[in-house]
């Protein structure tokens, strides 16, 4: 079977709130870096999405090594959100996304909630906003107002995020809140960033996580605590799509796109994500282990569809749900 | 989209070498394209693997033409899972390999003396870069050291490749007693070294640096912090290493690097297991915000 | 290095919130069944404690199947606590597991506070109570009341729970509340357990996850949600000790005995929670690879302290705190 | 302690033996107690596998004593992940076996007739049962069916160590083209069978189950369900199934099975992927509670 063929016979558009995508598949932010890297192995303009490394309105250091420590089947990190700065972002990252014909969705992040405005703000006078197809709010950094409670584990702290970033960018433009599974109840995190004007959700974020070198029997990650991440927690991710693509059938939580991301290493990992409701998925951690793996879950996906006789991408989204 | 391939690579000799495997791959592609100091990220564990991420290994040396296609050389120092998982090889067994990866050591314009040195299996990289630096005219001397005989590696190989070969090991069980840093100041200075090359531990570069830096030669060492992705995607790699600007700034060591000037790198930074971010450092600011 | 000889050097004895164990290693509740089955492999009795499956006031059959779904370095389960109900389980294993000297901590639950309370009841008035060295409360099961939100997840409800339990025994009995993980601040669940009689709390149960059977393309559990355990899971384990031991460090919540358990796959791990702050470890999924993993664990301990020079167990708990 | 053992099992023969891959391990301890209608639990994925639950698989014969120790048979259908590992292993490859686990077929006291029916690799342990029965002066007949021909496995055995061999495929590629139910009740009405020993899938045990009773033969039928374990602690591998004392419980197919006399099983309750729990079963009106 033609992977090539699959992908041309199935229509593999989707609706990101208003944005019509190509195909569904996406980077997952800060596991793609800024599209350099990866356009050596495959191009970036074949993606649905290229999701860039979340931006703050500074430059940051990141913390210090080590920064990872490798789990059963997955990871943990603790980068500390390095990256360049709003304004260098801009100058440097966005025109070169642009240039190559990508579809961005920027990941902006901050300190707090007036912050994410900024950045925002500075995001929508750049010369390549061209480029941008929606804006990723990761609302799973820390609160500094909030004793460094990080926003996505508070409702009204991750309202209050999206409603002013939302005031600061164009009403058409998706403006997506990425949640933190670390949480209760994550259908009320969702319901509170929708109802505060975010067009849609991307869950999941990583896992708190602790790894112990035994060696030095001391916290290995230099930051102590980390993210987990990679196909270990893929059964959380799955269950958080579930849960809100269910509560928005039930019509307890608004309608509205949902990005999965979390353990996708195949066609096959995407689509459960997909059936769980989610419209379009991104490729993080995996990444790592195969720098060609965004484009390659693209055409593994197209090939399933293909051969379980679909169509269209669109017909799967949230099709578990009709099949209890 | 030239400059790196990824490729399924097929074992098709391994032996041991002292504490070390060494293997060679059929990896058509990465052969052609790499040169010394480069390395290539293997994924470990087969088609059921737990482990995600690939582990780094220099390139040993490559030849591009064969029986089989371009092969490259690794040699493989057994720490762990992966390293462990790549040990037990056997011929026609294959991993996927991405490489080559990295900046290379940097050539000299003119034919200048240098010395190369090497621990532990850091040494794996530096015949290769001897026989590039003696085509050029390079006068090459070799420090081989290692905490017993049986971690030296390539001896053998240095010996053909290079004008002179000094050993030391730390228990004196080959060449002389004692560390690189105790034999590296009189070989520089005995022809003048204008470029000392270094592969091997942190403290090892660190002292190299040093030494390098008393006699006015370039240090150009080769790190190896812990790698996720390899290909620059994931900023685990990152140390502080000073630009031509002045500005420290937290660069991946794994596109930028991972040869560096010794000069540029902030060695007050590291401590036992890692590397703080230092004061001064683009960026550092903000992190102490939130 | 013998393990054999390790395990006679090392003391590895530690205590329960006043009842001394011979040593930290226990099952994990439903990873054991109630004895009979591992014995097959080892000695019951050589473990510090055998933790027995969950058992609540009447016989349940548990959920139809499939009850589990294996995915990355883990599994997912829905079994619905499948259980003899705690009459037969106080005439048949109980009595069982007496009979062969093992110290059995007795895992419980209810749909109800009154429910918890009168296992307890029946429980403490078993023939074979002298068995029994601690009463493990398993909260993380739904709250009939609550629309089914799992007790663990509220901390009214958790302290609810363990105050009723509480008067149900004699007070020099360990009841140890066990918690889950999926909360936003676990330290505000431990605190209100502890606040309300626990002697002691074990983290974590498993994380709540769906997996799509993606030839279906719906749920692939019976159960639809289910659990996910093993070593996947182990960082988020390590993290929950962490911070609530380090609460307990600050003065944040009382100091109290913490059992770990979640991916213990091996001696080395064990550590890992330990060096977090666990007092006692449980080995859970990774009995279903290697049926003799909790007693090779406990050697797997022994040696790995020897080698480190320690020459007690109890020096080890929560050493990672004093190295950051 | 001594009805099961957990040993390193080596791999000493492997072959194709139509779609299925027939693999003898060394398993020293298996072999001498096993029975046949027992199976072992093997590990798969290798030391960095990220699968962490054993794989069962039926006996296919055991030699308690030959040149190596005690060898175990299999027969593999390479049908996702944890098999498709399975059936690359080359000689000298080892993996963890547990085993025997679970409870033979109960062989008949008298010298009766019996039915023997197997559906794709579930005929694997019936020449063995065949032989055993056999030995004790019970005429056997065997059914052998699969979807085509290619997936039959043990036809030849089955020839030489049963009274008749009847092959059936439901595409006509070998033998009678249908199902082994076709055929089978009047092979059971022959020779007026007292037992039908059945292993295959659900369906086909079911339609066993069926043929057997209204003929008031018994059936003795190996079922397969997905198990974590293989050694009766996880409570995964569950079904209805009615006891003497009339009452149905959800017992566990590892241990009470996997052999099951037919007419007791509540086949009512099997659905497409799965089973539900009767509302009769014990303990199901408390889930109901919660
Ligand atoms: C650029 C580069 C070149 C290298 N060249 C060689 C070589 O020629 N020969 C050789 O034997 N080794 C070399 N190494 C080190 C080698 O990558 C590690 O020894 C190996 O990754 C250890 O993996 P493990 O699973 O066996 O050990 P573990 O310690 O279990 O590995 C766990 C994780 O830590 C990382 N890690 C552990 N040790 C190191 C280390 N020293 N450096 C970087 N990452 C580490 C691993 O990649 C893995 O992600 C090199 C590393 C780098 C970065
Ligand atoms: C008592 C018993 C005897 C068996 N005998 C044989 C035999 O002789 N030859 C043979 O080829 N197969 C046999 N099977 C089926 C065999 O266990 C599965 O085909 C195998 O586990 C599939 O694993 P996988 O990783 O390749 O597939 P996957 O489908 O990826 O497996 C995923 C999970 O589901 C479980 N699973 C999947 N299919 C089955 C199944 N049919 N039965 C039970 N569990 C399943 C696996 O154990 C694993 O945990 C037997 C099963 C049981 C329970
Ligand atoms: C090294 C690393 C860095 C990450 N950086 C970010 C980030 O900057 N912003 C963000 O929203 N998510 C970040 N993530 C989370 C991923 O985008 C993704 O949500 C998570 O890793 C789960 O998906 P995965 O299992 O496919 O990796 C990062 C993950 C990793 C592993
Ligand atoms: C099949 C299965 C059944 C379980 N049943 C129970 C139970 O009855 N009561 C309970 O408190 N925990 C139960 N657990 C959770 C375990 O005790 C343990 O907390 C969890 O699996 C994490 O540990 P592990 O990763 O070592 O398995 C069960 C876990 C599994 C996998
Ligand atoms: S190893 Fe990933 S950026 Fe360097
Ligand atoms: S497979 Fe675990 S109880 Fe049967």
């Amino acid at each position: 079977m033609s992977q090539t063929a699959g992908a041309v016979a199935v229509d593999l558009s989707t609706d990101l709130g208003g944005i019509r995508l190509p195909n569904p598949v996406m980077t997952a932010s800060g596991c793609a870096a800024n599209g350099k890297e990866l356009h050596r192995f495959f191009d970036v303009a074949a993606l649905g999405a290229f999701v860039t490394k979340t931006v703050m309105l500074e430059p940051r250091s990141g913390r210090g090594t080590p920064r990872m420590a490798e789990t059963p089947s997955g990871m943990l990190n603790s980068i500390g959100l390095q990256g360049p700065g709003i304004r260098a972002f801009c100058e440097q990252d966005l025109p070169w996304l642009k240039a190559r014909g990508a579809r961005v969705l920027v990941s902006i992040a901050g300190g707090t909630a007036g912050e994410f405005a900024d950045v925002a703000a500075h995001l929508r006078s750049s010369d390549a906003w061209d480029a941008v197809v929606g804006v990723e709010v990761n609302i799973s950094c820390p609160n500094v107002a909030n004793r460094g409670q990080v926003f996505a584990c508070d409702p009204a702290a991750s309202a209050e995020v999206m409603n002013l970033v939302r005031e600061r960018l164009p009403r058409d433009t998706p403006v997506i809140a990425k949640l933190s599974p670390d949480v209760t109840d994550i259908v009320a995190i969702a319901s509170a960033v929708l109802g505060a004007g975010a067009t849609g959700v991307t869950m999941i974020n990583t896992l708190l996580g602790v790894v112990i070198d035994t060696d030095r029997l001391r916290p290995q990650l230099g930051g102590l605590t980390g993210g987990l991440s990679g196909p270990a927690v893929r059964a959380v991710a799955v269950r958080a799509v579930w849960q809100v693509r269910a509560a928005m059938l039930a019509g307890q939580v608004a309608t509205a796109p949902i990005i999965g991301v979390g353990g996708i290493a195949s066609g096959r990992d995407a689509l459960e994500l997909v059936a769980a409701g989610a419209s379009a998925v991104q490729v993080g951690t995996i990444t790592f282990h195969d720098p060609s793996a965004p484009l390659r879950v693209r055409e593994e996906l197209a090939a399933l569809l293909r051969a379980k006789g679909f169509a269209r991408f669109t017909d799967v989204v949230g099709i578990a749900h009709e099949r209890l | 989209m030239s400059d790196v391939v990824q490729v399924t690579a097929e074992v098709i000799a391994t032996r041991r070498a002292g504490a070390y495997h060494h293997l060679t791959f059929v990896a058509p592609g990465v052969a052609e394209r790499a040169r010394p100091g480069q390395f290539v990220a293997l994924s470990v564990g087969g088609s059921s693997s737990a482990h995600l991420l690939r582990r780094c290994f220099s390139i040993h040396r490559v030849s591009p033409s064969g029986t089989y296609g371009g092969t490259v050389d690794l040699v493989i120092s057994s720490v762990g899972p992966g390293s462990d998982w790549l040990s037990t090889l056997r011929a026609h067994d294959t991993t996927s390999m991405v490489g080559p990866l990295g900046r290379p050591f940097p050539l000299p314009k003119e034919a200048v003396a240098t010395v190369l040195v090497g621990g532990g299996y850091g040494s794996a990289p530096l015949c290769w870069l001897a026989e590039t630096l003696r085509e050029r005219g390079c006068r090459v001397d070799v420090v081989l050291g290692a905490a017993t005989e049986s971690r030296l590696f390539g001896v053998g190989q240095a010996r053909r490749a290079a004008d002179s070969v000094t050993v030391t090991t730390d228990d004196g069980s080959a060449g002389h007693k004692g560390w690189v840093s105790d034999v590296l100041p009189a070989l520089v200075a005995a022809h003048g070294a204008a470029v000392v090359y270094a592969c091997g531990p942190m403290g090892m570069l660190r002292a190299v640096t040093d030494v390098a830096g008393a006699t006015g030669a370039v240090a150009q060492v080769a790190v190896e912090e812990s790698m996720a992705c390899g290909v620059g995607v994931c900023m685990t790699c990152v140390m502080p290493v000073t630009g031509n600007d002045g500005v420290t700034r937290m660069v991946r060591s794994c596109v930028e690097g991972p040869v560096f000037r010794g000069d540029r790198v902030r060695w007050d930074a590291f401590d036992g297991g890692g590397c703080r971010v230092p004061e001064d450092a683009l960026g550092a600011s903000a992190m102490r915000a939130h």
